[in-house]
């Protein structure tokens, strides 16, 4: 069925449910489909148009329409009522798991700013350094970003990770997502936001705990070389204000 | 009615009894409160989300001088109240005279609203955002509000003129045709849809004083 | 019956709309695109013993060191940049300072028509080529993409109508064209940040832009006495007299310093999303349109 | 009566009685109900057309695009030559004219097809003729609505040939993409863009206060509620909900239209306004609209089913119900076009309930329409074709919508070809084909003349069959994460790799848009060489097929029909026919007519 569905590979930590919820209402939509339709296309056959013949005369059935009135409401109830919670989790704030890196991801026409903290661990300070439609993160460790946009509404979608958030101009919208496997994934704007809006595009590169702490202490020393910002220390930026819990700590306690 | 109503009942159940001109402004209205919702509800969004744009009541917009507008406008519903009673009486000249009356009483609404534009833009209160700066009617140096102010302001009463200048615009073909003695006692379909339209734009108007000019 | 009496005249309305909508629909542009223009972009027709100028633009100082352009998004491109791509604000080599744009200001008399040829500008490793470059008033000049992958010419200009048009892959714009003088025009590219470069358009054909070696070369100038201005996009505007006798070749010099830096068209401030994402609460909370 | 309190009836009525009317006022500023419709018919097929143009433009694009260092080498565009350099460059389409199509293909179908179709169309054509009047309570009105949406219809057009292009921010025309040029690079067209919407808008709300009038006040005698054809009920909620949605977009498109020209800021961040408000008046127009949409579909299809069926519609109470139900829950959906949006994630799960909700009502009438056919006596005609069609293409329209009510699953399914799938089974399979139903069922009684069945049947099978190889392939795309708008989809490798499909999906589409040629011919053919149709060659129930093919001026001369039953009394025990007309009395002889 998934390569029916042709789904992308999944390699996020809520990817799973969300797929698993595609894949019921998937098949309850498909067994209603072929009741109906098969329905259907029996009734054409038996009941076409003979000589001699002569149709019911009938105006309807309140029975039926109870049941199949309930019937429908029931199915979609329940697609509802299972749905909100899987929704909650990944969409409100308030759920959302103690993050292990703090990003700001800034999208102007046509490309993805992503802003990471730098040497001391906090963001909106001198020694951020940006990054251009390149987004690097440790795996298994809960990545918030802070969507902003500078001109027109882009819709930040990364395909592998089941995320797709709206990044508008004037608001600051929060999302997270955690990848469950390193490589290099999608990273693309889902809303039609100008002339280039299909070269909007970036890469996201899920790094090992390590590779990512390598390298973000070669972007440190780079973003500290150059002119005008102060010269940092390499140093592993896994801290989010609250708990200066260190990248291992985070892997280990976000499972 | 019934007379009025008779001519499109001649082939027809009417479920309400009400003859078409009549229902049919009915229906008008109903599109007419929607559009007004939404750009009520519009204004109430972007006030509560930019609450540091709106200027306190009275510093920048001139209250005492509306108010007195309002007044007018209240005193037109009653005299085109007159007129209705009139017609229905069967009073042809009482029915002239106020619908005189009203129509003057839209126009001179009308002429306050233009001039309470102009001193308002003059006090640097205008819809362009990049141009807005309201320096209030006591004068002073900063700017009051901000740009979704006028933005709001100029949009909302702009539209309710608008609805007003239709009115009196269509008060004064009703006045053409009172004097060509086309309004009988009981046949006035004109008269009072004319009036249902009236009503309508001054209930519109007490809500848009009391949100953009009161609170 | 009279519903078939009825139909061609209903047709016609209908139709009537298409062919004159798809009649305007030509606007915009118009052909010939190619043609090569280069440094001194347009060709003066000949002139009656017509003299020439020739210039240096001296820089003096320690010119700062360019900004590396992270262009790992576009490998094809970095790929064109073994030494690594920077950004092209200061070109100085001992002592002579390069894309300097000079033009003749002031003196000239009589009317210039544009030529018909076009100025071309090449996008070429994800950076324009050349980074400065001029064009006569109502002269094309046209955008030429050699590398395959999209790219888009985003003119601000201030006096003229801005434009902003995109090339899917490698091909070359139909010719735009700005109808007033304007030193200088920004474009630049939103696919790639970094692809940024300028455009001088003038009223006369007299402009040149200073080479890697500092020189530039005026030609066929008619005799008399100019202002001549020359534009930097990091030290800024400077201006000389010059005098060129019938026949004759005046030489020119302009002094730039590394410690007087005024940029006269700055491009846009980059966005810092820091500002107001420190309001932690509007972060933890988001603002929706309706509360 | 008074001409001064009801002038409107007047005019109507000397149209009904003296046929010396001028050419100009007979056929183009007419106030005859009937050929409003037929005009609202041209007019709204030629966009059909249109719009069907742009998106082969588009689905060209799509499967042969030019990207060299993906290794896909791109086909020119055919007759790309023809069009200036501001859209196709030396055969190659630039991607601001790819937006622009997508904008206008997308604004063209809604608002100035199949709206028309549905509504201008047929609320104006059958109303009067289902209920026994002899035209709309305010004819005038009626004359300038259609004018309005003409004049709408030619600034839309006029927008492709303005400096920038056509609008090309999307139909859903987001802010502020939409306000500034500095984003679009289209300035002017944008402004026509909203213009002309807003002057559609006040057309609409003409039409609608006609129709509602019309309905309540101008039935026969006899003609209860419940005696109504669906047809007639489904356009009544229809004029209803337009009534209510169209101020709310007009009001919006004019804040937009304010902020484009004299530099308001409703809609622009820097200075506070709320992009976002926007979507939220949009959308809260939008999705009444979806339902102003597929209603009238609904209605025609029940009328055409009863009839092809020969049996009472399953349920007819049922079937009103429901669409009141889907007329009154069609409010509080809206937001669930703006899951992503940013807006609250808690409003985000209201919405999804109410969305789910709504799903009720349309199965409802699905299994009526099961339930019509059970025990029938089918005659497979082509409206009736057409209409089976509808029921079972409007399953797949209305199952695929629950994936995308699913807020979770809406998470990677939105803004992707998932949607542009589910919206084209509704719109396409749905409406259009509800409408080509409608077109072929009413032809006979518009122009007095049958389209031919053969060709009926060939257009109706080659459609069916390219429409489904044509969307459905887009379901998988959507799911295998396939961005909607996307000038070139081989950008992304994800996407690179479904590219067979797309071409795949292209070729079917040019041979489902070849396959409408078939239908003008038809259409056109049948008008002048079509054969002569009687008063009623469905044998169907309702009051239209009691008027004259074409009806006259007036529809009913001098008299005025009188009803005595339902409209679906089809296969009554004891009738003579296996029909039995509205007007026929409970003997069974029809009654002499009433004066």
């Amino acid at each position: 069925m998934n390569e029916f569905w042709r789904l992308p590979v999944n390699v996020s930590s809520y990817g799973g449910d969300i797929d698993g919820m595609f894949m019921l209402i998937a098949w309850v939509i498909t067994i209603v489909f072929f009741a109906v339709e098969i329905l259907l296309v029996w009734f054409l056959f038996r009941y076409r148009a003979r000589p001699g013949r002569k149709a019911a005369y009938m105006h309807g059935n309140s029975r039926m329409e109870v049941l199949w009135t309930g019937a429908t409401a029931l199915i979609v109830l329940f697609i509802g009522v299972i749905s909100r919670g899987l929704w909650l989790d990944i969409k409100d704030p308030l759920r959302f798991p103690e993050p292990g890196l703090q990003l700001i991801v800034s999208a102007k026409q046509f490309e993805w700013n992503t802003t990471y903290p730098g040497a001391d661990g906090q963001l909106g300070t001198a020694d951020d350094f940006i990054r251009r439609n390149q987004m690097h993160v440790p795996v298994n460790v809960p990545v918030r970003i802070t969507l902003v946009s500078e001109d027109v509404i882009h819709s930040f979608y990364l395909p592998e990770l089941r995320l797709k958030q709206d990044a508008v101009p004037g608001m600051q919208i929060p999302a997270w997502f955690e990848a469950t496997q390193t490589g290099e994934f999608t990273v693309g704007c889902a809303e039609l936001c100008g002339l280039q809006h299909y070269r909007m595009k970036g890469t996201l590169t899920v790094l090992s705990a390590d590779q990512f702490n390598a390298w973000n202490a070669q972007q440190v020393a780079a973003a500290g070389a150059a002119p005008g910002t102060t010269p940092a220390l390499a140093a592993p930026v896994m801290n989010n204000e609250a708990a200066g819990s260190p990248v291992v700590a985070a892997a280990s306690h976000a499972h | 009615m019934s007379t009025a109503a008779a001519p499109s009942m001649e082939h027809g159940t009417s479920s309400f009894g009400v003859y078409n001109l009549k229902l049919g402004m009915w229906v008008f209205l109903l599109s007419e409160v929607m559009f007004f919702t939404g750009l009520i509800g519009s204004y109430i969004i972007l006030r509560f989300a930019n609450p540091d744009q709106f200027a306190v009541p009275g510093a920048v917009l001139n209250v005492p001088l509306t108010a007195l507008n309002t007044f007018i406008l209240i005193c037109s519903s009653v005299s085109m109240v007159k007129a209705f009673a009139d017609v229905q009486a069967g009073n042809q000249a009482g029915l002239k005279k106020w619908l005189l009356v009203t129509a003057l009483l839209g126009m001179v609404f009308l002429g306050i609203q233009a001039i309470e534009y102009t001193v308002l833009a003059s006090e640097g209160f205008v819809p362009m955002a990049e141009r807005y700066a309201a320096h209030g009617r006591a004068g002073g140096h900063e700017t009051l509000g901000g740009p979704l102010y006028g933005t709001t302001f100029y949009t909302m009463t702009g539209f309710h003129g608008t609805h007003v200048s239709i009115g009196v615009a269509c008060l004064w073909w009703c006045v053409f045709q009172a004097y060509r003695g086309r309004y009988t006692a009981n046949s006035h379909g004109g008269i009072e849809i004319m009036g249902l339209y009236w009503h309508f734009v001054d209930l519109v108007w007490i809500i848009l004083f009391t949100i953009v000019y009161l609170i | 019956m009279f519903a078939t009496r009825r139909i061609p005249r209903l047709i016609a309305l209908p139709v009537a709309v298409a062919l004159a909508a798809c009649g305007g629909g030509d606007s915009g542009a118009t052909g010939d695109t190619g043609a090569a223009g280069g440094d001194a972009g347009a060709a003066p027709m000949a002139v009656a013993n017509a003299g020439t100028i020739n210039g240096t633009v001296n820089f003096t100082g320690m010119a700062p060191a360019n900004q590396p352009i992270d262009m790992g998004a576009e490998p094809t491109c970095a790929a064109q940049h073994p030494a690594g791509p920077t950004t092209q604000t200061v070109i100085a080599n001992n002592g002579k300072l390069a894309n300097v744009f000079v033009y003749l200001k002031e003196g000239l008399t009589g009317t210039h028509p544009a030529p018909s040829t076009n100025v071309e500008v090449d996008q070429h490793g994800c950076v324009y080529v050349p980074h400065v470059t001029g064009v006569m008033a109502g002269q094309g000049i046209v955008f030429k993409n050699s590398d395959g992958l999209a790219h888009n010419v985003n003119a601000q200009p201030q006096n003229n109508r801005p434009f902003n048009i995109s090339q899917p892959t490698s091909m070359t714009s139909a010719p735009q064209r700005f109808s007033t003088p304007e030193v200088m025009i920004p474009i630049q590219c939103d696919v790639h940040g970094w692809m940024q470069a300028y455009v001088g358009v003038v009223a006369n054909p007299y402009f040149a832009t200073s080479g890697e070696d500092g020189n530039f070369t005026i030609g066929n100038v008619p005799p008399g006495t100019y202002t001549l201005e020359s534009w930097h996009e990091h030290y800024g505007v400077k201006t000389a007299q010059v005098t060129v006798d019938p026949d004759g070749t005046a030489t020119v010099t302009f002094d730039y310093d590394a410690s007087v830096a005024n940029a006269v068209v700055p491009l846009g401030a980059p966005f810092d999303p820091h500002t107001d994402v420190a309001a932690e609460r509007r972060v933890a909370q988001p603002q929706p349109a309706t509360r | 009566m008074s001409t001064a309190a009801v002038p409107h009836d007047t005019a109507a009525h000397a149209q009904a009685h003296h046929e010396h009317i001028p050419f100009i006022r007979k056929y183009i500023f007419s106030t005859d109900h009937k050929v409003i419709g037929i005009q609202f018919m041209f007019m709204s097929l030629f966009f059909l057309l249109l719009g069907g143009l742009l998106a082969m433009a588009m689905r060209w694009q799509i499967a042969f695009p030019y990207n060299e260092t993906a290794g896909f080498q791109g086909q020119p565009l055919p007759g790309g030559d023809l069009l200036p350099e501001t859209m196709v460059v030396q055969g190659i389409m630039l991607p601001e004219f790819y937006n622009a199509l997508v904008t206008m293909h997308g604004t063209i179908m809604v608002f100035f097809a199949i709206m028309p179709l549905l509504v201008g169309v047929w609320a104006n054509y059958l109303i009067p003729l289902q209920i026994g009047a002899p035209d709309m309570a305010f004819p005038r009105i009626n004359m300038m609505s259609f004018w309005l949406a003409f004049g709408a219809g030619l600034l839309m057009l006029a927008s492709f040939a303005v400096t920038g292009g056509a609008a090309n921010a999307g139909w859903t025309g987001y802010t502020p993409l939409s306000i500034n040029d500095l984003y679009s690079g289209v300035k002017t067209g944008q402004q026509l863009w909203a213009l002309s919407l807003t002057i559609l808008g006040f057309s609409s709300l003409m039409g609608s206060v006609n129709y509602i009038t019309t309905l309540i006040n101008m039935r026969a005698p006899g003609m209860t509620w419940f005696r109504l054809p669906l047809s007639t009920w489904a356009l009544l909620i229809t004029s209803i909900l337009i009534l209510l949605a169209v101020p709310v977009l007009a009001g919006g498109l004019i804040m937009m239209f304010f902020d484009q020209t004299i530099g308001t800021n409703f809609f622009k961040p820097e200075t506070g306004g709320q992009p976002l408000l926007w979507q939220h008046l949009f959308w809260f127009f939008g999705h009444p609209e979806v339902y102003i949409l597929i209603l009238p579909a609904m209605g025609f299809v029940s009328d055409i089913i009863a009839n092809g069926a020969r049996k009472p519609i399953f349920g007819y109470h049922a079937m009103v119900w429901a669409i009141i139900a889907i007329g009154f829950i069609g409010w509080i959906v809206w937001g669930h076009h703006m899951f992503m949006s940013g807006m609250n994630p808690m409003l985000g799960g209201f919405f999804m309930v109410t969305t789910l909700i709504i799903a009720v009502p349309s199965a409802i009438k699905t299994f009526n329409w099961l339930g019509t056919v059970w025990r029938g006596n089918i005659r497979f005609h082509t409206p009736m074709l057409f209409a089976l069609s509808f029921v079972a293409l409007f399953v797949i329209g209305g199952l695929s919508g629950v994936p995308l009510a699913a807020a979770p699953v809406d998470i990677p399914l939105h803004d992707t070809y998932f949607v542009v799938a589910h919206i084209h089974y509704v719109l396409v399979g749905g409406s259009l084909f509800g409408i080509f139903a409608a077109i072929t069922f009413w032809f006979p009684k518009m122009f007095g003349r049958t389209m031919n069945e053969t060709l009926g049947k060939v257009h109706w099978a080659l459609t069916f069959v390219f429409f489904n190889l044509t969307f459905f392939p887009m379901h998988m795309l959507g799911s295998g994460g396939m961005m909607r708008r996307l000038y070139d989809p081989t950008q992304y490798p994800h996407i690179a790799s479904m590219q067979d499909t797309n071409i795949f999906i292209t070729w079917c589409a040019l041979i489902l848009f070849a396959a409408q040629l078939i239908f003008m011919w038809n259409f056109l053919w049948s008008l002048f060489k079509g054969k002569l149709a009687g008063e009623n060659p469905w044998e169907a129930n309702s009051l239209e097929w009691t008027a004259p093919s074409p009806p006259p001026h007036g529809n009913w001369g001098d008299r005025v029909p009188v009803v005595h039953r339902g409209p679906y009394e089809y296969s009554a025990p004891g009738a003579t026919a296996d029909y039995q007309l509205q007007t026929e009395a409970p003997t069974g002889q029809p009654l002499p007519a009433t004066h």
